[in-house]
């Protein structure tokens, strides 16, 4: 054992890149990644193929016509019935969807997660848990009538409700309220009570607290919900079905139906990118918020 | 001169409302190549008429938008206009009295002495009230066949059902499906219906189908329906496409030998630029039983809170019905008219075929108008597990298919 | 707690106690919507849906009593003879509109259910399984410091963004055998390659599994990741002192450890699987044949297709009953666990 | 040199994440048997030196020998080393039991051989009524009696102890610190020892090393550390109160400031002769002469008192010297006023003095 014959082991130990466990673990990870990639990549290409292409050629291969075709005519001219003006209404309508669904949805759960956390009164406890139970229960048990309701509270006031943008709002409203409300509540309960208290003492009320102390410091809940909101809001199609009426159509719904109205043969590339143009916005949120999106979802699904 | 004075007066009735020009939403399900063509013809021509039509469709099939449209109309957000299959969908609709009477119209432009057959008005009275407008005759009985298909395979083009079946082996040897069938539910009940009214024959289907008579069902002369069906299986085997029209292009293009398919089809084959006879062959009841089954679509009007919108969807409701419009429309749907009392010498030879055959009176109720959706439902369900599981005996499908009958309500 | 002390020694100080309703007022009034919800929607609604699949409603609801001028009828029949059920003798109500259990005999009755429930059995267990697998694998390959960590949990989660609408068109796109990897196959000269899950009845299930595994499997995995870097990093060390094997720590040690977040994901998984619709809808439509039906597709089908509402209402119902099989041992665990401590 | 005259020895370590080194070529000696305390705040690297002797973590450079063995690239397991954590790392699905013997069966230990070494530590360590308890059912001093016995059931020489008492309160902490030295008395292993808390560093120590910044302050017994501080951060850092520190100057033998003037007598110096200079002198407030005494202290002068504190079997007096605020502890049992003028007595060969720019002793 006399180190001075010997080679002396002295700082790291030397690794080889190349080494079985890496070539295991980037391997499989490459490989994994590879089939979570692959569908994007499949309908980046397909998009920008021409017709003839994709009947002749390879999924996997790159276009050898570049054409964005495709995609004019998936935005501007494809058509449903005789309404040939492609996703582009969808798009907006999804867009006039998306805009109050997630301001309502978002002011009304974060002043309820609000007063959960800090103003906390006799059965709010049997309610907050009936709310979380309610987030389990399969839509289609509501479904039918939730139409009754929304028909009700519309005679009621003596407006439209139901197969209007507003019905579809108090929908999302109400289906975002159990996931949303928990966020907040979290949220404001871990904020330091004493700070809650001192405004107390301060002689502040509940919503002059809300707004002053509570909203200030609560930038990043805030965005964590919205995209929350915005995704699932974007992506939800059973809603956007049942709750409206087809000029009023979100993105989905009418991406299901252009993929659908057959004429002649199946025009794949088109398909691709509408598919991939109803992606986009889920997508662009996705990649531009990084982090925060996986502590959404994450937050909201742990606790959840 | 009767008849001249009443026509008169629906004009008067339409001209003097038209001043006020309203917008209607029309939801249907009209999508594919063929039928969006024919639906611009309504839209045209309520458009000259001085309103305004706002197009619904929705895409899939009826299955999909049915749900779609009375959802909307017990919600409380009624459309103008919906196009519904005549029959029994509508009944509990206008029992909660959520549609238009029409009856006013109806009378004021005689449907009853023009419409043709009346079995199509008879499904849109209840309790002697009119609540639909019928638009179009759809007969499901007919097997569409490609020249190129048999040509290829170098085998004469089969007159009947058995000549189909005997030429199938000589099609699948040169690479052709035999029978192009798509998967929706809807195809597999009606292509089912089809055959049993070609082996069977009119008496049976009625039997089973009006009187829902459970031991008939269960029958023997059924069981050859079921046998037969379970051979049109095998052909269908390769042909994996989803929906009807893609069924049809396997037709157009020559890949399939044939495809049971109602006279929509033909819109298809007109669009693609085929012509009857040359490109194409049609056999009315499989060439068996020639008849004609009365299914079709109307128009149903829910009824909205506001005098104009009504006034509308009555101008509508005559516009649908006159001469010119089912001219117009069932010319580009490949229909066939509601009214023997026009020219359709633009008509191409299946069409002609159709027509001579509800000249003649050989005519069936659509399955439709006999069974409740519910029923309709059940049978889709069987009958798309049946086409599709080479696995499922024919005795087996009969047996759950009497069950069905005798729940039949 | 003490919020509401607060607020009650607020109220002392004027020598006026507020009547309790009137008591927090502001945080009640913020809370409305929540108790309307909860109330008309979770309770209502469901309680409506649960009655009404005991009636014969078709395409509308039927109207559920007729009334009766009150303790009119003195006749004392309990169970009118055709069946109906009769209230008359309590309530002066009586009713001609329910059917007993008989939506629910023709429901266990219909092949298409029976396919349907034994789909998402199989879809539910794969799902189930294969998500939790993956995603702790990955979870546990990802947390080996490695690069590039953060592109490959960006590529693994990015489908969970997409809606599943877009997830069934893509897949259904990758999976057409005359399009897709059978024809790329085959292309290399594989001839006879097969794979075409969606147009095979035997394995269509899987074909769906495979999309909703791609969508779902990156938040379980993310799941899994925050659970397995919250594990206490002295755990680890303490491990590698008495020279354990990595694989051995993760499956001896890590995962018991994250009891909690397996049991999270498990309701989570579960509440998306009894749910699945737009998927097998966009991928499939329950086909071919009958071969992909889900109960949520029956559902929707007998509600508004087949006009036969508490047909429907029937099996929405027995799917809350699957949801409830899930969910109350869960929340047993949860909240039962919380008040031993 | 032999190594294998020392039970671990560490030579030039260096550690660095990136830019940050966190260790500086770092020497350490340690004898069988010994007791070695880590000593230093956050952040200085007591940690992390211990987990590269366990081998948690890679050195940037540098040796490690362990029982003369040189064992850098070793796994932490081959190196003969037990180790007890800050938060215990007890395996909390396993019982009690469990923990102690999963790595030896592991190992593939017979099964004999696995029962006598835990029915041995479970006699030390008085845990035989725990065994097939969970480690969510015990007390927080069971379960670092069983942390203990974890590293204990490895049967090795060296000992290597993460802050194992931080998480407990202050009374258990005083008794499990007992218990430890007691244990090293009866197993007379090697044990390194990282704290944060000087009171556990002087009673347990044969030696203390002093850490700041990845660099070892002060290698030494308790009593060298606490009475010959080698530089101002280990005397400010040792004692409780601390030290009190007065800046002046050294001028012909004596610290002067103002006009106070502390003639170095008795002081032993670290080199024979000491030029004039820029001073910093340390007093300890227990080493503050009062009462009677002062007759006899060196060096005496007044002082007002400011504040006092008392803390039961000492007070805490503040006075001014020199202008500077200055501590004394005196007898609990003295009685004094706010604003009562006393005199103080200063020893100065029981004082430390520092070179101001280089804080070195002098």
């Amino acid at each position: 054992m006399s180190d001075a014959t010997q080679f002396t082991p002295r700082g790291p130990r030397p690794r080889r890149i190349f080494s079985a466990p890496n070539i295991f673990l980037y391997g499989t990870l490459t490989v994994v990644a590879a089939y979570y990639a692959l569908p994007l990549y499949v309908m980046i290409t397909t998009s920008l193929k021409t017709m003839d292409e994709v009947r002749a050629g390879n999924i996997f291969s790159l276009p050898t016509q570049w054409t964005i075709e495709p995609w004019i005519k998936a935005w501007a001219t494809a058509c449903t019935g005789i309404n040939c003006d492609g996703l582009s209404r969808g798009f907006w309508n999804s867009v006039r969807i998306l805009i109050p669904s997630v301001i309502l949805s978002i002011s009304i759960a974060s002043v309820n997660g609000y007063a959960l956390a800090n103003w906390r009164y006799k059965g709010a406890e049997f309610f907050f848990a009936v709310l979380m139970i309610g987030a389990f229960i399969p839509y289609q048990v509501m479904l039918y009538p939730i139409v009754l309701v929304l028909r009700a509270v519309g005679d009621f006031f003596g407006f439209q409700l139901y197969g209007t943008l507003g019905g579809l709002v108090i929908v999302h409203t109400i289906f975002g309220m159990p996931i949303l409300t928990l966020l907040f509540r979290n949220y404001f309960s871990s904020l330091p009570e004493e700070l809650f208290k001192a405004a107390r003492v301060d002689g502040a009320g509940f919503w002059r607290i809300f707004f002053q102390v509570m909203l200030p410091m609560s930038l990043p809940i805030f965005v964590v919900a919205m995209i929350l909101q915005v995704t699932g809001i974007w992506n939800d199609f059973l809603f956007g079905v049942i709750y409206t009426k087809p000029d009023i159509y979100p993105m989905t719904v009418q991406l299901n139906n252009i993929v659908n109205s057959v004429q002649g043969t199946k025009e794949y590339n088109v398909n691709m990118a509408a598919t991939l143009l109803t992606g986009l916005v889920p997508l662009v949120i996705y990649f531009a918020s990084g982090k925060l999106f996986v502590r959404g979802v994450a937050a909201g699904a742990v606790k959840g | 001169m009767k008849l001249t004075t009443k026509l008169l007066a629906a004009t008067a009735l339409v001209g003097a409302s038209a001043a006020s020009a309203t917008e209607l939403e029309v939801t249907h399900w009209w999508t594919s190549g063929g039928e969006a063509a024919a639906v611009a013809k309504l839209a045209e021509a309520f458009n000259a008429s001085g309103d305004t039509w706002i197009d619904g469709a929705i895409a899939g099939s009826g299955g999909t938008a049915r749900p779609i449209i009375i959802s909307r109309i017990l919600g409380g957000d009624p459309m103008g206009a919906t196009q519904l299959n005549h029959g029994r969908q509508a009944e509990e609709l206008i029992e909660a009295g959520l549609l238009l009477d029409i009856t006013d119209v109806a009378e004021a432009q005689g449907w009853r002495d023009i419409i043709n057959p009346i079995s199509l008005l008879d499904s849109c009275t209840v309790d002697g009230r009119v609540y639909c407008a019928p638009v179009n005759i759809h007969s499901w009985q007919w097997i569409w066949l490609s020249h190129k298909a048999y040509a290829d395979a170098g085998v004469a083009m089969p007159t009947n059902w058995d000549e189909f079946v005997a030429s199938a082996p000589a099609l699948e040897a040169a690479g052709k499906i035999p029978l192009a069938m798509g998967q929706q539910p809807w195809q597999s009940s009606g292509a089912f219906g089809v055959i049993a009214v070609a082996i069977a024959g009119p008496d049976v289907w009625k039997a089973i189908n009006i009187d829902k008579n459970a031991e008939v069902a269960a029958g023997p002369e059924m069981a050859k329906v079921f046998e037969a069906a379970a051979n049109a299986r095998a052909m269908a085997a390769n042909s994996n496409v989803q929906d009807w029209n893609q069924a049809t292009n396997l037709v157009i293009t020559g890949q399939a030998g044939g495809q049971i398919m109602g006279d929509w089809a033909q819109g298809e084959f007109q669009v693609a630029g085929q012509v009857a006879g040359v490109d194409y062959e049609c056999l009315p009841g499989l060439g068996v039983n020639e008849i004609i089954s009365t299914g079709g679509d109307a128009f149903y009007f829910p009824v909205q809170s506001d005098p104009e919108v009504e006034a509308a969807q009555k101008r509508l409701a005559a516009l649908l019905v006159s001469p010119e419009v089912q001219v117009s429309f069932n010319l580009a749907k490949g229909s066939l008219p509601i009214r023997g009392d026009i020219d359709m010498s633009a008509a191409n030879d299946c069409m002609r075929k159709g027509l001579a055959i509800l000249a003649g009176g050989n005519i069936l109720p659509d399955g439709n108008q006999t069974l409740s959706p519910d029923t309709s439902g059940q049978i889709e369900d069987l009958m798309v597990e049946f086409w599709n599981d080479p696995n499922m005996s024919a005795a087996d499908a009969q047996a759950q298919y009497a069950e069905i009958i005798a729940n039949a309500d | 707690m003490t919020v509401a002390d607060t607020g009650t020694a607020s109220a002392t100080r004027v020598h006026r106690r507020r009547p309790r309703i009137l008591r927090n007022l502001a945080s009640k009034t913020a809370s409305i919507p929540m108790v309307a919800t909860v109330l008309v929607i979770f309770i209502g609604c469901t309680l409506w849906t649960v009655i009404y699949s005991f009636t014969k409603s078709r395409l509308l609801p039927v109207p559920l009593f007729e009334t009766m001028p009150l303790f009119s009828i003195p006749v004392p029949h309990l169970l009118a003879s055709d069946g109906s059920w009769d209230f008359t003798l309590i309530t002066g109500l009586k009713s001609s509109s329910f059917v007993g259990t008989d939506q629910y005999d023709r429901l266990w009755g219909t092949r298409r259910w029976i396919v349907s429930i034994g789909n998402l059995g199989i879809y539910g267990l794969c799902s189930m399984t294969f998500s939790l697998v993956i995603g702790f694998t990955l979870a546990a390959l990802l947390d080996r410091k490695i690069r590039f960590e953060n592109a490959f949990r960006t590529i693994i989660l990015y489908p969970f963004a997409l809606s599943f609408i877009v997830t069934g068109l893509v897949w259904q796109w990758i999976l057409n055998p005359n399009f897709g990897i059978q024809k790329v196959v085959r292309d290399l000269g594989f001839e006879n390659f097969v794979f075409d899950p969606l147009y095979n009845d035997k394995y269509v299930v899987y074909g769906i599994l495979i999309a909703g595994l791609w969508q779902g499997t990156g938040l379980v995995m993310c799941l899994m990741l925050a659970g397995i870097r919250g594990i206490d990093e002295d755990i680890w060390k303490a491990s590698r002192v008495e020279g354990i094997p990595v694989w051995k720590t993760y499956v001896m040690i890590v995962i018991p450890m994250m009891r909690p977040v397996f049991v999270t994901s498990v309701v989570i998984i579960g509440a998306g699987i009894v749910k699945v619709y737009d998927l097998v809808v966009a991928q499939t439509s329950g086909g071919p044949g009958i071969s992909s039906q889900m109960p949520a597709l029956y559902v929707m089908d007998k509600m508004f297709k087949d006009q036969n509402l508490a047909q429907g209402f029937a099996a929405s119902t027995v799917m809350l009953m699957t949801v409830a099989i899930i969910l109350i041992p869960w929340a047993y665990f949860e909240f039962g666990r919380k008040k031993n401590v | 040199m032999n190594t294998n005259n020392f039970s671990v020895q560490i030579k030039d370590l260096d550690l660095a994440f990136g830019p940050v080194k966190v260790l500086r070529s770092l020497d350490l000696d340690i004898n069988h048997g010994e007791f070695l305390v880590l000593l230093g705040s956050s952040g200085c690297g007591k940690s992390t030196l211990l987990n590269c002797i366990a081998g948690l973590l890679e050195p940037t450079d540098g040796q490690i020998f362990i029982n003369g063995e040189n064992v850098t690239w070793k796994e932490p397991s081959e190196r003969g080393i037990g180790m007890v954590f800050q938060s215990y790392a007890l395996y909390p699905q396993m019982t009690v039991e469990g923990n102690l013997t999963f790595g030896l069966r592991n190992a593939r230990m017979p099964k004999a051989e696995i029962q006598k070494r835990v029915a041995r530590a479970a006699e030390i360590l008085q845990i035989e009524p725990l065994l097939q308890r969970k480690p969510g059912a015990l007390s927080g001093g069971q379960r670092q009696r069983v942390a203990s016995g974890r590293a204990l059931v490895r049967d090795v020489d060296v000992f290597l102890f993460d802050e194992p008492l931080s998480n407990l309160d202050a009374k258990l902490r005083a008794d499990l610190r007992v218990e430890i030295k007691r244990l090293h008395e009866q197993l007379q292993n090697t044990m390194i020892y990282v704290t944060h808390d000087q009171i556990e560093a002087m009673t347990l120590a044969d030696r203390i090393a002093i850490m700041k910044g990845g660099n070892i302050m002060q290698l030494g017994t308790p009593h060298e550390i606490y009475n010959k501080p080698l530089n101002k951060y280990v005397a400010d850092f040792i004692g409780s109160p601390s030290m009190n520190f007065l800046d002046g100057e050294f001028k012909g033998g004596a610290f002067v400031k103002g006009d106070v003037r502390l003639p170095m007598k008795g002081y032993e110096f670290q080199a024979a002769q000491t030029p004039d200079q820029a001073v910093t002198i340390g007093i300890r407030p227990e080493h503050v002469i009062t009462g009677e005494l002062v007759a006899n202290a060196p060096v005496k002068m007044e002082a007002k008192v400011e504040l006092i504190e008392p803390m039961g079997s000492d007070t805490l007096v503040w006075v001014r010297v020199a202008g500077e605020p200055f501590r004394i502890r005196v007898d609990g049992q003295t009685q004094l006023r706010n604003r009562e003028t006393l005199t103080i007595g200063i020893d100065p060969a029981r004082a430390s003095l520092f070179a101001r720019e280089s804080e070195v002793r002098l």
